[in-house]
């Protein structure tokens, strides 16, 4: 089967052949070649640890939710919108919190857009344009292996047509593999961005005269000549990484960034996008939105939507012990959440819909094997910046699918909350 | 069944004007007497009551990527809260409404069908994804082509069959209804920080202006003979001065005709008719587009009204957003979309103390009032001029001088001078302002079955509190305001979704879209298109939208 | 014993067992902190030596990796183990802290935990 | 005067928009007065015990309420004593009156306060005197006193009134501040990123942003926004 659709990283790339003979995909890098490999599976559905029919699982999950005070429906960047639509529906329902895997990623860039908007562009804008490309406290050569060939560094495009056409700058707190395929790498110290793209906007609205001599670990002379490289590029593209979402400043060093895009729009053309994690992190944030509002940290307990992720991000709800029970759809916040967050998981009832046994399994009461996306079932899915792939069904399979499983769910809910 | 009784009817395409009649209703549509048992009926009394078709928004922005990244930005937006989550969904939003918002809020105002004004081919799968979310309405949406390369290409070889097959495949694989045109060859040019100033600036990179993508496409939609025009948002939106390049392309449309509909429609013209060199001296030019535009049978606009209070502009115009962005120093977004063409959002407010926002607000209104009502729809072009919700706003100023001599009063004054308004007499008949909000959007988008309620027309209907034989339009305004706000009855599909501004049921519209694969041989522009795909980043067979993935899918073939 | 700053990331290796996280080949890939050459020496390790990693917010021991970083900067890939360590608050973002924390680092003789221990343990 | 003291610990979050108005009010119709218990909305008397002395627009709050969001929010006089610790969102929109935290505050205290005053006696955590996500202006007049110390984004944006900390501050404090004072007695990180207007004083130690002209009046800055706001050591 061609033109497969992987469903590893943000990249999605589309390009993937398949042999179902051998099961193996053809062109995809390592993570997405590791995406379609067989893997242990989780066997049935179970209940303390008992295997019981889908029916009896997906009862004592729904008794579970709708009996809690404020339950915690979180996960969903590795599954499809038709999913994730359902999952929001159930928090809302419920009137739980709606949390996605963005909120321990990327979800920082949403805080930063809502002061100061997305001065952006699909994956092709870069592809065909960018003659700079700036990958800020982003390692795409371990996190999203295929970016460069595809869209951004030496993807072959309409106007900028290969690598040597193209500068490529990697601005980062160590010498990762990406910086070692750059042409400039300007290394920071930890914490410094925000000072850093502070000191960038200065020199580019003409008030070098105040920036110290170095700031953030970097030369003054240096900040100098990488805004000049910015102000001369006929088009460039900022692609942030969690390098930059995930440290000191996190969301402020976001919106700095988009203040440094504006301006440099005023004498020439820049994008800045978020380099974004799983496959469908974007539909989590993308559904929700058009059904509820807002993207994550959502809490329902009025009966209405609000957004506030000091309160509903799932780490906050974790930490705060604001939560009675779990919902947890294609994701494992055990082995991704600081170990504050794990403990209170452990306290409270947890059900778990996913593929693959994982360690959010190890705490979970109820566990609802499911079928994977992209393999054994289709569904939309956005790539990180927002183009819409299908991801296809290219196995047959017996476990249902997420959107199944939330279906009968939701019927339920519905049924007993009347 | 239903039957629909002793209600007082206007239904301009049927030519029924205030006539007191029955309505049947069997199986979604409106049916002849004699083809329901009355006992099966469900009954509603109509008595002293208005009955027309469901309105027709024929374009907003209600789905897509624009409207959900305006959502993401302004939370502020979504604070607003007009349903707890019950039978029905919660609904929030004060003029960016979510996805159930907008159907709910459309039903219970009375209107029945709404669509998308502009979404990237690309981005068609996200469009429809958002349109099977809202409830209620019927939908369509329209995908762009004026700064698409491979658009570019086709006209630059003068290659007009070519087109045709971009076209046709463009609109099945987006599942689209028609030809939108945004800032022919601006968005373009944008891609290098500027604009084009004008029709017949060339294209930076190609050798096409605007003049010709216009021209071209206008042909080549002619050709195929598509339910609805050309849909054109003109170079030059939201500049004073502009309203010389909107004339300018009115005129295009000459020596073309259509026997059902026109031959070019001009978007939101509030928005392309200031005249002045800048915004110290910006005036109206709205009596001299409705000038031209009366002066033509084969031209039709939207008003694009700005309404005082929030609102978000959002257009695949994206170095009008970026200017605007500067001008007002608010929060932007953009999106240039591979080589299709580019977007923006920027949060907007129009404010009655404000001398530009004022000249605003009375241009949709000259437009409206000065233009023949066969050739003006009303929109808001939502959110951009405003909410829809307002809609009845507008409805009851066009029939009422004395509540724009009221409204007047409250603004700035500047639009004393700068626009005619003031001393237009003008008073819209009902039957008129019927037709701007039903069977004249129909006609637009060349839907036979919508905005009127004769025999096989579907059965979208709504009924007001408003007796026309009875109300004096002029002076009653208040209540006629009223009255259009919240229907007494709305009807989808022969369904009462909604009852004196409550939701009784929710139902899913269909999405309508247009195939016109069989009309042109659409292998004549693969290979172009598949040599374009080398500078996508999706696959050739992964673009575009299948009909099974709809909810509802309505296809329309073009023959 | 230093003080470092750490930071946590992907990894392929990390990122190609992701979904075999009661692997072996997971707990290879997410267990160890990796270091400059120039504390390795000041630390007296070798590769493969176990090292505790300490800071307002937990400990876990790890095994140490020679890396070119910069110095007084540590990496743990992103997982349980970094996990145990990361500042766990989010300043009212909603996003903890997962990079530029704070570690003491010390030789350890102790044993690196399972995955399964490390999750009995917290 | 109210006395509020809470029957139980609280499985989940409580939200309890109380005012001083209460105190005006019956003991009975106060028990009655809704509040949210998770997705419960439950009486008032129902989780917490209530009683009354005397008439004045005071609200005692006994025990530990760091569990209960929302308490003050849009008051506009009378007085809340928190006996113990207090939970998000505390007096928010607040236009007046007092209110006394003897213990600790949580995120979004004071949020987009227009006037009244709020005292600490322990620590707040982060977001205070901020604004909410999407709007344009923070605390614009009004006190606020936190003995102890206070976590990141204090000041968010805020155009008047004044926040003192007797302790440390986090990070990032005053970014896009147009008037009021900020004063640290403690250090802090970054201050005053594209800060317009207003005045920071610290006693400890801090960070300037590159962006900050050196002047005989401190810090003033920050150029990318044309400002003139002032960051100094006092």
């Amino acid at each position: 089967m061609e033109d497969i659709v992987c469903t590893f990283c943000g990249s999605v790339c589309d390009d993937g052949e398949f042999d179902v003979e051998k099961r193996r995909v053809k062109r995809f890098c390592r993570l997405g070649s590791s995406k379609f490999a067989e893997k242990e599976r989780i066997k049935a559905p179970m209940v303390e640890g008992k295997e019981v029919s889908y029916e009896e699982a997906i009862d004592y999950a729904v008794e579970i939710l709708v009996n809690a005070k404020h339950p915690l429906l979180y996960g969903w960047a590795s599954t499809v919108n038709e999913a994730i639509r359902l999952g929001v529906i159930l928090a809302e329902k419920l009137g739980g919190v709606y949390d996605q895997c963005a909120s321990v990623c990327h979800a920082p860039g949403v805080l930063a857009v809502i002061e100061e908007g997305l001065p952006g562009g699909t994956l092709g804008s870069i592809k065909n344009r960018a003659e700079v490309v700036i990958f800020w406290g982003a390692n795409p050569a371990e996190a999203h292996p295929r970016h460069g060939l595809r869209y951004s560094i030496t993807a072959k495009g309409l106007l900028v047509k290969d690598r040597k056409q193209r500068k490529v700058i990697v601005v980062d707190v160590r010498p990762t593999k990406t910086a070692k395929m750059a042409d400039i790498f300007v290394q920071i110290k930890p914490g410094y961005d925000y000072a850093i793209l502070s000191a960038l906007r200065a020199i580019i609205s003409g008030n070098a005269d105040v920036v110290p001599k170095e700031v953030g670990g970097v030369s003054k002379e240096k900040l100098i000549e990488l805004a000049e490289i910015m102000k001369n590029a006929k088009y460039g593209a900022v692609l942030y990484g969690l390098g930059v979402s995930q440290s000191r400043g996190r969301d402020r060093n976001v919106e700095n960034a988009i203040k440094l895009i504006q301006l440099l729009n005023r004498t020439t053309r820049w994008i800045i996008w978020p380099m974004r994690g799983h496959y469908n992190v974007v539909g989590a944030g993308e559904v929700p939105a058009w059904e509820v509002g807002y993207s994550y940290a959502i809490d329902f307990s009025r009966g209405y939507p609000r957004f506030s992720p000091a309160e509903f991000s799932a780490v906050e709800v974790l930490n705060r012990k604001d939560c009675d029970a779990a919902l947890i759809v294609a994701s494992d916040p055990v082995a991704h959440f600081p170990a504050s967050a794990v403990k209170y998981l452990k306290e409270i009832p947890v059900i778990q819909i996913d593929p693959y046994p994982n360690m959010t399994t190890l705490v979970s009461k109820v566990v609802i094997p499911s079928a994977v996306y992209g393999i054994e079932a289709e569904g939309s899915t956005y790539r990180m910046d927002g183009i819409v792939l299908r991801v296809k069904k290219i196995l047959e399979t017996n476990y249902w699918t997420d959107e199944k499983i939330l279906e009968e769910m939701l019927k339920r809910v519905e049924k007993l909350k009347g | 069944m239903l039957w629909i009784k002793n209600g007082v009817v206007v239904d301009p395409k049927n030519r029924i004007n205030a006539e007191k009649m029955d309505l049947f209703v069997k199986d979604g549509k409106i049916v002849e007497e004699s083809k329901v048992k009355k006992g099966d009926c469900k009954v509603i009394d109509a008595s002293g009551k208005l009955v027309v078709a469901g309105g027709i928004d024929m374009h907003a922005h209600i789905a897509g990527g624009k409207i959900n990244t305006g959502r993401v930005m302004r939370p502020e937006e979504m604070r607003v809260v007009r349903n707890i989550a019950g039978k029905f969904r919660a609904t929030v939003g004060r003029v960016l409404l979510t996805a159930p918002a907008i159907g709910y809020e459309y039903a219970k105002m009375g209107y029945t069908m709404s669509f998308e004004a502009a979404t990237p081919p690309i981005t068609s799968p996200h469009t429809h994804e958002e349109l099977d979310a809202i409830p209620i309405i019927d939908k369509g949406a329209l995908p762009v082509f004026g700064n698409w390369h491979l658009v570019f290409k086709c006209i630059e070889e003068k290659n007009l069959e070519k087109l045709k097959s971009l076209i046709a495949w463009t609109i099945e694989r987006s599942k689209g209804f028609g030809v939108k045109i945004v800032n022919p060859g601006g968005v373009e040019a944008w891609m290098y920080g500027g604009n084009v100033k004008g029709l017949d600036e060339q294209v930076p990179g190609f050798a096409v202006t605007p003049r010709e993508i216009i021209t071209w496409l206008m042909r080549a939609n002619e050709e195929l003979n598509l339910p609805h025009s050309i849909h054109l948002h003109c170079n030059n939106l939201g500049i004073p001065g502009n309203y010389q390049t909107t004339i300018e392309s009115i005129k295009l449309a000459n020596g073309l005709k259509n026997e059902k509909r026109q031959i070019l429609h001009v978007t939101h013209v509030q928005f392309n008719s200031y005249a002045g060199n800048s915004w110290r001296d910006v005036a109206s030019g709205a009596a001299e587009i409705a000038k031209i535009v009366n002066s033509m049978d084969n031209v039709t606009i939207d008003m694009g009204q700005a309404i005082f209070g929030h609102a978000t502009a959002m257009t695949g115009d994206a170095p009008f957003q970026f200017t605007l962005h500067k001008l007002i120093g608010a929060r932007w977004s953009n999106k240039d979309t591979e080589v299709e063409t580019g977007a923006g959002i920027v949060p907007i407010g129009y404010l009655p103390s404000n001398p530009v926002h004022t000249l605003q607000w009375a241009i949709g209104l000259e437009l409206g009032l000065l233009i023949e009502s066969d050739k003006v729809v009303l929109t808001t072009d939502y959110p951009n001029g405003g909410p829809f919700t307002e809609y009845p706003y507008v409805m009851a100023m066009l029939m009422s001088k004395k509540m724009r001599e009221g409204e007047l009063k409250r603004v700035h004054q500047y639009v004393q001078k700068a626009t005619t308004l003031p001393s237009i007499e003008t008073e819209k008949t009902l039957y008129e302002v019927i037709h701007m909000t039903r069977s004249l959007p129909a006609r637009v988008m060349g839907l036979d079955k919508k905005g009127h309620l004769g025999i096989g027309a579907d059965a979208d209907i709504a009924i007001y509190d408003l007796n026309p034989l009875t109300t004096d339009f002029s002076n009653e305004f208040d209540r006629v305001y009223k009255a259009f706000k919240v229907s007494e009855f709305t009807i989808k599909d022969g369904d009462v979704v909604a009852k004196k501004g409550e939701l009784v049921k929710e139902v899913f519209g269909k999405t309508f879209w247009v195939d016109a694969s069989k009309k042109v041989d659409v292998e004549a522009v693969i290979p172009d298109v598949k040599s374009y795909f080398d500078f996508y980043t999706v696959q050739f067979s992964n673009y575009g939208v299948d009909e099974r993935w709809l909810k509802k899918s309505k296809r329309i073939e073009v023959i | 014993m230093m003080v470092v700053e750490l930071i946590t990331g992907r990894t392929l290796d990390q990122g190609a067992t992701v979904e075999e996280k009661l692997g072996e080949k997971y707990f290879n890939a997410v267990n160890y902190i990796e270091l400059d050459e120039e504390s390795f020496k000041q630390l007296g390790l070798k590769e493969g030596d176990r090292v505790k990693v300490t800071s307002d917010f937990g400990e876990v021991v790890v095994f140490a990796k020679k890396s070119d970083l910069p110095k007084g900067v540590a990496f743990i890939p992103m997982g349980p183990y970094a996990n145990m360590v990361i500042d766990p608050s989010t300043d009212g973002t909603g996003m903890p802290q997962f990079k530029g924390v704070k570690a003491k680092i010390e030789k350890t003789t102790e044993r690196v935990k399972t995955i399964k221990e490390l999750l009995e343990a917290i | 005067m109210l006395i509020i003291k809470p029957k139980k610990y609280f499985e989940v979050c409580v939200e309890a928009e109380i005012t001083p108005d209460l105190a005006l009010k019956k003991v009975e119709e106060v028990k009655k007065f809704k509040v949210f218990y998770g997705n419960k909305i439950v009486e008032l008397g129902e989780l917490f015990e209530i009683s009354k002395e005397g008439e004045d627009k005071k609200i005692v709050l006994g025990g530990d309420f760091s569990r209960v969001k929302w308490v003050g929010t849009r008051m506009v006089d009378g007085e809340i004593l928190v006996k113990g610790s207090i939970g998000t969102n505390c007096g928010a929109f607040m236009r007046g009156g007092r209110i006394i935290i003897e213990k600790d505050a949580d995120d979004w205290l004071g949020t987009e306060m227009a006037g009244g005053e709020i005292i600490v006696k322990g620590n707040a955590k982060n977001l205070v005197g901020c604004a909410y996500y999407g709007d344009a202006v923070g605390m614009s007049a009004g006190k606020i006193l936190i003995e102890g110390n206070a976590g990141n984004y204090v000041g968010d944006k805020m155009s008047g009134g004044e926040i003192i900390i007797k302790g440390n501050a986090g990070d990032f404090i005053g970014m896009e501040m147009r008037g009021g004072v900020i004063e640290i007695h403690g250090s802090c990180g970054f201050v005053g990123g594209d800060m317009r207007g207003g005045e920071i004083r610290i006693k400890g130690s801090f960070e300037v942003l590159p962006t900050f002209k050196k002047t005989e009046k401190g810090w003033v800055g920050d150029v990318n926004v044309k400002g003139e706001g002032v960051v100094k050591n006092f």
